[in-house]
């Protein structure tokens, strides 16, 4: 049979792989200094936001540069209606936080996806600076400096879920842990639908789709809302672990990044994206690492000089990478260790 | 508003739009051409300031420092294409995406490593260090009247390399259909050499002659790479005349938004874009959607 | 031969449709009519305009003045996907299809297209048996069945013009409109197509454009000359090949 | 023409006194003594900002050598970390500081939307935090917080004092020239304040996108406006370019400013800022025996002379010294720390500085003029001017 979709593992083997990592995920924390754990959850909403934008760029094959608009809304909504003097509950923020943003999505996908292409990036791009030039120019969101928001308080059903001071950060990961394999499953069984299906002939062969009779401007418009709604998702998290907005989460930066994460991790499965956060936000702790290393006693001084030289030099190793992984690596993170496929991908036939 | 400002005014958008196209007519054309859409073109901008710095610097004569910024923009972009792109055509769009990130950071980081962080600026050559009065109240820079003409000369130039010669009519064949390239009967890697070569070199001279204007400073040319692909895209994908009107357009628009509007400036050319792809999705000036 | 009986109502039909590009008329006042039971062939020489009535059919281009009628109600504002689900189904004349996708899942999807994009968010792709019999039915059909499970880009040329087929049948269209389905095959393959084609005409109307004019004649019920975007001619194919205006114009040599 | 200074930018690892290794197993209060004082250096190492930083590291440095290698009796540890001005990791890398090192004072940052980030993580877990720079008025008004002091300036502050002198000059009218950040607007309201509050009157503020340095289309409309004087608020390159662009454009209206306006800059000024007058904490030609000391301390270590931020920075070691002496080195006693933070009469090579009830630096502004490449100190606009710190509460 072949109507599984190529974004899901292939085989049992795969499965296995992704619930030994979310396993790995899940009790990381236990292993870990608190700032570590921190640093996982922002990996972790990194990864929401990622995920959340490969239901455009991996599974329909829209790339836009807006999407991190809507995670930035997303927080700044939770600034709203979240102030620091009056923290409110996750179970009103955070749906309420994917409602605005899957709104905006909505109403910027209504006019931006009758473009397709280039011309499409370049449209999510000027209306995510539009909200961005909203929350910069304007006094609605603190302006340039930002501002700071009550944490939502992590509760549902009434019952309030909270940690003496010093575990609170654990909290937070395993909130953001468990939002991003909810987000994992939906979008797996959303890829195993009929509508799935539809995504990916569209990212195939568009023309092809509405000549069949496929309605794909509102199968884009669902996509378009859906991952907008997911990003909120995330953003919401942001504000949640961070307690703080700030304009600079609203810009197309933001997009960017999250499209090299889903690049890096590879844009033929629905994991890549999360690998692909992991790695990059691996990267920037790991070049601190190497400027330990070239303290040690041990270090010849010409390699302990190339050490620093790169622990210094965050950015020169992360081109340095993201070149190496381009080149070498056409099939992102997620294609190494996975039997080499022909252009076609049919594997799993 | 009064009639001299805004005439004042308009010299500064005619000024400003006039450098965009410069930034945007090379990226238009290795889009349109060779397929590839290169963020790190207001890298190479970026690269063409600091060499007009580093050359003046060490002379102290920025009239060397603009033939020099020429032709290290050719020697580059010939490199570039030579040894990274070419390997890249027949990939998917998003590698290209992937790729001149990473180039965007290498960039940056070799400026960093070369000339440091600091902001420098670039003096303005002496026998042009003068101020020509233009309304009561406010003088114009000879220089600025030195950067228009050399743009509009360029400008001409490219004008005429495009329409009269071989390559020029390949190059206007390929913008709307690429696969023309292969069909008209030169060798396709000379054409891709030399498109990647003039468009870098476009930037670079950009960068170069704005130099004593803007300054140099890291990331310098992040801001202006945004706002020339927002001038490719509403000029229409590979047509250099599209990107000539609409460069002057967004010149207009910016500068007198900033002049009359400033709550609204930075959000204007935006706007006129998402209109605009509305209105006629494939630019003003565009062959293909 | 068969006679076109003006009594029945048309199955789809044109009247004086047009189409310009700028200052290129490329479709001039075309009225066709086309009927259950029937393959009506378009012919004409290169830049004739076939291609862009097709185009016009399908929805994919809006004409600039005409209307055009399925089975008596207006669809000439309806956009290509509408037109297809309301029941006209094209193929293309340069091969069009997912390449990296098997045929059957090639086929599936275009039997899927009328589920409707909201039910298709409750159905789960696994379990859709009924899309699955239906697409291997075309496939069938189509004579395609023993190659249903490769991969469509692997299809040789002529698979792939059997797939394009399936495809537009797994929408269970009442036109089929065909755009030279027997571009670039050989002789052997040519003839299984052509059976093919009678085959599908006798439970759909089937509009065919082809270039082999040996080809048309042999399995034209109706045909149509158009030259410079219009009509010069209509009938069978023996009215066509006496009209002396085809003659003249175009045919030349099958006289 | 500013000069970088490359081999300072490492980001390394410089204890006051190495670690001593420990011999004996001590208890309780000993152990916290026996440690090093973790400092936590928050600044920008590349980018923009990056001689700031420097210059800032290097003044902190200085003071420690000065009170030879310990504060309040501790030994000293930097720990160094390059926040690249970056807002949106600030957050992370003020937890990579006070989570991941554990640093028992943390000092920085620059850039104010970095600090924003700072300011939340260091409320939150309650580290002893100096302000060296960052002048966002908000983090000593309703944000303020009882472990955060800052030893630089407000927005407010120097722009209010140029209001001030303007207006008692006799200037009717003026408009203020900023880019649209907080920094630009903060000393736009400062100025108007200052302006106002003596019988001048403010017509408008003109802005630009930070950090754009197209300032054509603002200056060709200064003309039309009116006015008998423009202050500007820029800073760095941006501040170069401004002076140069506003010199070339012919204005016949002064032009006036906040300190940063010619803070640094003059090199790259050269002739076009001549006359500029500006107010700042700080400036050339300031006459005391702190001052004249200090620089030449700081030229003989960083090989440059000092400027505003150095002074910032050493002033935030001297605040620190003063309430770790006051505790000796226990900074378990919050209690004692911060009221001798609080009420600290510090002599600074500005002059004497202290602490407002916001833990805003109190201190003289100036009244400086370019002249002969110099911000030459004129006058004393303001004596010990605070700013309003309206709203906190600590």
């Amino acid at each position: 049979m072949t109507s599984d979709t190529r974004l899901l593992p292939h085989s049992r083997n795969g499965w296995l792989m992704l619930t030994a990592g979310a396993v790995a995920l899940a009790i990381a924390p236990q292993f870990l200094p608190l700032y570590y754990v921190e640093l996982g959850t922002s990996a972790l909403i990194a990864a929401m936001l990622a995920l959340s934008m490969q239901v455009l760029v991996g599974a329909t094959g829209l790339v836009s540069l807006g999407h991190g608009a809507f995670y930035g809304l997303a927080a700044y909504t939770v600034y709203l209606v979240s102030p620091e003097s009056a923290a409110q509950p996750m179970w009103l923020t955070l749906p309420l936080a994917m409602a605005v943003a899957g709104l905006a999505a909505f109403l910027v996908g209504l006019l931006s996806i009758r473009t397709s292409g280039f011309f499409f990036l370049m449209v999510t791009l000027a209306f995510g600076q539009m909200i961005f030039f909203i929350f910069h120019d304007t006094k609605l969101g603190g302006g340039t400096d930002g501002a700071y928001l009550g944490k939502p308080l992590i509760s549902a059903f009434g019952a309030t879920f909270d940690l003496p001071r010093r575990q609170r950060p654990l909290g937070i990961y395993y909130v953001a842990l468990i939002q991003l394999m909810l987000m994992y499953a939906g979008l797996a069984l959303l890829l195993k639908t009929l509508f799935g299906r539809a995504l990916e002939g569209i990212k195939v062969n568009e023309h092809r789709m509405r000549a069949i009779g496929y309605d794909t401007y509102t199968i884009k418009l669902i996509a378009f809302t859906l991952a907008g709604s997911l990003a909120g998702a995330a953003g919401h998290m942001w504000a949640l672990h961070r307690g703080f907005v700030n304009p600079e989460i609203v810009g197309w930066h933001q997009s960017a990044e999250a499209l090299l994460m889903i690049l890096l991790g590879g844009l033929g499965s629905l994991h890549g994206p999360i690998l692909g956060a992991l790695a990059l936000t691996g990267l920037g702790e790991a070049t601190q690492v190497l400027t330990e290393v070239s303290k040690a006693p041990y270090v010849p001084e010409k390699i302990a000089a190339l050490l620093r030289l790169l622990g210094e030099r965050k950015l020169l190793v992360e081109g340095l990478v993201i070149l190496a992984v381009v080149i070498m690596l056409p099939r992102g993170l997620a294609g190494i260790g996975s039997k080499r496929l022909d252009k076609s991908g049919g594997g799993h036939a | 508003m009064s009639l001299p400002s805004f005439l004042a005014q308009s010299l500064n958008g005619l000024q400003y739009g006039l450098l965009l196209f410069l930034i945007s007519s090379g990226l238009t054309l290795i889009f349109g051409v060779l397929g590839v859409i290169n963020l790190a073109h207001g890298s190479l901008y970026m690269v063409g300031a600091y060499v007009a710095f580093v050359v003046a610097r060490a002379t102290g004569s920025l009239w060397l420092a603009l033939p020099v910024a020429v032709l290290s923009g050719i020697v580059l972009g010939s490199l570039l294409e030579r040894f990274l792109f070419r390997f890249f055509y027949k990939r998917e769009h998003l590698d290209q995406v992937l790729l001149t990130f990473a180039l965007i950071l290498l960039f940056e980081e070799g400026r960093s490593l070369s000339v440091g962080n600091d902001f420098y600026s670039v003096p303005i050559p002496q026998a042009l260090n003068f101020s020509i009065p233009i309304v009561e109240g406010f003088s114009y820079a000879a220089y600025r009247f030195v950067v228009i003409g050399v743009c509009l000369a360029l400008a001409a130039a490219l004008f005429l390399w495009i329409e009269r010669s071989k390559m020029g009519a390949i190059i206007r064949a390929a913008a709307e259909k690429p696969e023309m390239v292969d069909a008209l009967g030169i060798d396709p890697r000379r054409v891709h050499l030399t498109v990647f070569a003039v468009g870098t070199a476009l930037a670079l001279t950009a960068g170069a002659l704005n130099a004593p204007l803007s300054s140099v400073y890291p990331n310098m040319g992040d801001n202006l790479l945004i706002i020339s692909f927002v001038v490719v895209v509403i000029g229409g994908l590979g047509s250099v005349t599209g990107a000539f009107w609409s460069a002057l357009l967004i010149g207009m628009i910016d500068t007198m938004g900033k002049a009359y509007a400033p709550a609204v400036a930075g959000l204007a050319i935006y706007v006129l874009m998402a209109g605009v792809l509305l209105w006629r999705p494939s630019g003003l000036f565009g062959q293909r959607a | 031969m068969h006679d076109p009986a003006a009594a029945r109502t048309p199955v789809l039909e044109t009247r004086d449709l047009s189409k310009n590009f700028g200052g290129l008329r490329a479709t001039r006042n075309v009225s066709l009519s086309l009927h259950r039971n029937e393959l009506h062939a378009i012919i004409g020489p290169n830049g004739a305009g076939k291609s862009t009535l097709v185009n016009l059919l399908a929805g994919e281009f809006r004409p600039s003045a005409g209307t055009i009628l399925l089975e008596g109600r207006d669809v000439t504002g309806l956009t290509n996907w509408r037109r297809t689900r309301a029941g006209i189904a094209r193929s293309f004349q340069r091969t069009n299809i997912f390449l990296p996708l098997s045929a059957r899942e090639n086929v599936r999807l275009a039997a899927q297209a009328k589920t409707g994009t909201l039910a298709s968010l409750r159905g789960r792709a696994a379990g859709a048996v009924s899309l699955v019999a239906a697409a291997d039915q075309a496939i069938e059909r189509a004579g395609l069945t023993g190659s249903r499970d490769r991969i469509a880009g692997e299809l040789s040329h002529g698979e792939q013009r059997q797939l394009e087929i399936a495809m537009t049948l797994a929408t269970e269209p009442g036109v089929l409109l065909l755009d030279e389905p027997l571009a670039g095959m050989g002789q052997e393959e040519g003839e299984r197509i052509a059976a093919l084609l009678k085959d599908l005409s006798r439970d759909h109307a089937v509009l065919l454009i082809e270039h082999d004019m040996d080809f048309v004649f042999k399995v034209a019920d109706i045909m149509t000359v158009l030259v410079e975007g219009a009509v010069l001619a209509t009938g069978t194919p023996q009215d066509v090949r006496r009209n002396a205006a085809v003659q003249a114009a175009y045919l030349g040599g099958h006289a | 023409m500013t000069k970088s200074n490359g081999a300072s930018r490492r980001i390394i690892l410089k204890g006051g006194a190495a670690l001593a290794a420990a011999s004996t197993v001590p208890t309780g209060w000993a152990i916290a003594q026996s440690k090093p004082l973790k400092v936590g250096l928050m600044l920008p190492y590349s980018g923009t900002f990056a001689q700031l930083g420097e210059n800032i590291t290097h003044a902190v440095e200085m003071y420690l050598a000065e009170k030879g290698g310990k504060l309040g009796g501790r030994d000293v540890q930097f720990i160094k970390l390059d926040d690249e001005s970056k807002p949106d990791l600030g957050p992370q890398n003020a937890e990579r500081l006070v989570k991941r090192d554990a640093v028992d004072v943390l000092i920085g940052t620059v850039h104010s939307g970095v600090q924003m980030g700072i300011h939340k993580v260091v409320k939150e877990s309650g580290t002893l935090t100096i302000m060296p720079n960052a002048g966002n008025v908000a983090l000593t008004r309703d944000l303020c917080a009882k472990n955060v002091f800052r030893t630089s300036f407000s927005n407010w502050q120097p722009a209010y004092a140029m209001g001030v002198h303007l207006a008692k000059k006799g200037v009717k009218k003026a408009s203020w020239i900023t880019w649209d950040y907080a920094a630009g607007t903060e000393s736009g309201q400062g100025f108007k304040e200052g302006l106002e509050a003596n019988g001048g009157q403010f017509v408008s503020l003109l802005t630009l996108k930070f950090p754009e340095t197209n300032f054509q289309p603002l200056l060709a409309q200064i003309q039309g406006l009116g006015v008998d004087a423009i202050g500007a608020f820029f800073a760095g390159g941006g501040a170069v370019q401004f002076v140069k662009d506003y010199a070339a454009a012919g204005i016949k209206v002064p032009l006036c400013g906040s300190g940063f306006l010619t803070e640094g800059t003059l090199g790259g000024q050269g002739a076009a800022a001549d006359g500029i007058e500006t107010a700042l904490h700080y400036g050339d030609g300031l006459e005391n025996a702190k001052n004249t000391a200090f620089r030449a301390a700081f030229k003989a270590k960083a090989g440059r002379e000092a400027d505003v931020y150095a002074v910032q920075g050493y002033d935030a070691a001297q605040l620190l010294a003063a309430g770790l002496e006051a505790v000796k080195g226990n900074l378990e006693d919050e209690k004692t720390l911060y009221k001798a933070m609080e009420s600290a009469k510090i002599d600074s090579p500005r002059g004497s500085i202290s602490m407002s009830p916001s833990h805003n630096v109190v201190q003289d502004i100036y009244l400086r003029k370019v002249t002969a490449g110099q911000n030459k100190v004129m006058s004393t606009i303001v004596t010990q001017l605070a700013d309003p710190g309206t709203g906190c509460k600590i």
